[in-house]
């Protein structure tokens, strides 16, 4: 599973992407986030407050508590501010 | 499918797309455009802006956006037109174009269209002063707009 | 002050009138253009229009719908162009061109203008079509919409 | 006092302005258009309907019941469609 990340989330964590492997138990989008910042304490903090952090599973936005279901790339990042 | 979204980083000319955009109809009476444009202020001067997207996302989104306006209001057109990079002030960063045989249906799609855009498209803006670089906080606001195109 | 308003039999480039207004700013961030173009539609097809107008009413009361936006929604900017005498499909009749900080002053601003234009500036169309000629008829629905501007 | 016309008033009436001289008691819009009417058959039928007819004074757009107050100009017109 790819995992890409954008704006301050990208900067703060040094990095745009990366390939991760999570177990089984991990099944919802929050799941993910609990089970890396459990393994990485620059995600841990990057990720403290998960109110500012949106996700989308391949190209689409979703909610913490979606089910993964074999998405293969994961996107998180801070509330949009275009236009 | 009448709906065009562009993502580009080259600047665009604002009177220019309005004209591509208007030649290709004669038969509705409507056109309301709506261009977005970097700021700088007196009190605290923007050097440049620079705008990190997710491509994919990005494109999907906005086609998104175009597609609900057009059934919603009856649009007969909606071209959209979003710069990512770096940009100065004074230049356009979005353009959103609708076109509908009544004004009201091209005035309410193309604020539907930014409503969205300014909350649900992904895009960050960056802004370089002199005294550094910041993240531009999303705003309250702009949720609010959104939050009116879903009530009954 | 930062109002114009042009009467012209001359038709008129929507696109080059946008980069204009757009050109005289640095500052503000958000443009809206509204123009309206002459229909014809397939089962009705026009041959051409015919403005007719009262020069010094229709001056007066645009420059007053201008200033009334300007102050209602904090407008840095109004162009309002307007043709009169003949015109054919697929040509401008109007154009609103609003400038402001904001997006919704933008929007709001342009709507305001040209709802109460729909209403209260001394135009009145006359339509060729195959048939003959016919003034057209005023329209509830735009009565309607400029009524709600008065509501509180 | 001149009057103007326009739209299919002016087409119907066959002319676009008038020099008129009311007596004093013509003190309003309204006043002005029963007396016109009453000189003038084809005035009296063009205006036949007043809720169609909508007047200015001096380039000021007025109700019915406004006084002329010694304006130099009044037009009519029908309800006005331009945009």
């Amino acid at each position: 599973m790819k995992i890409l990340y954008f704006a301050w989330l990208r900067e703060r964590l040094n990095r745009g992407e990366e390939e991760v492997s999570p177990p089984p138990e991990v099944r919802t989008v929050n799941d993910l986030m609990d089970w890396m910042a459990s393994n990485d304490e620059g995600f841990a903090l990057a990720f403290a407050r998960r109110s500012l952090i949106r996700g989308a599973l391949d190209e689409n936005i979703v909610d913490h508590d979606t089910p993964l279901e074999g998405a293969g790339t994961v996107a998180f990042f801070p509330p949009m501010t275009g236009g | 499918m009448p709906i065009k979204v562009r993502l580009q980083e080259e600047k665009f000319d604002p009177g220019n797309e309005t004209s591509r955009f208007l030649d290709e109809t004669t038969s509705d009476g409507a056109a309301v455009t709506f261009t977005g444009i970097v700021r700088s202020q007196k009190d605290k001067p923007v050097i440049s802006m620079t705008l990190e997207h997710y491509p994919a996302l990005a494109q999907s989104q906005l086609e998104g956006f175009a597609l609900k306006a057009e059934r919603r209001f009856g649009l007969s057109r909606v071209t959209i037109i979003h710069r990512h990079g770096k940009m100065f002030p004074g230049e356009p960063i979005v353009q959103v174009m609708t076109m509908s045989p009544h004004r009201h249906a091209a005035f309410e799609g193309a604020r539907f269209i930014m409503d969205f855009l300014k909350t649900d498209a992904p895009f960050w803006k960056k802004e370089q002063t002199a005294d550094g670089t910041r993240w531009v906080s999303a705003r309250q606001e702009d949720d609010e707009a959104r939050q009116r195109w879903k009530q009954p």
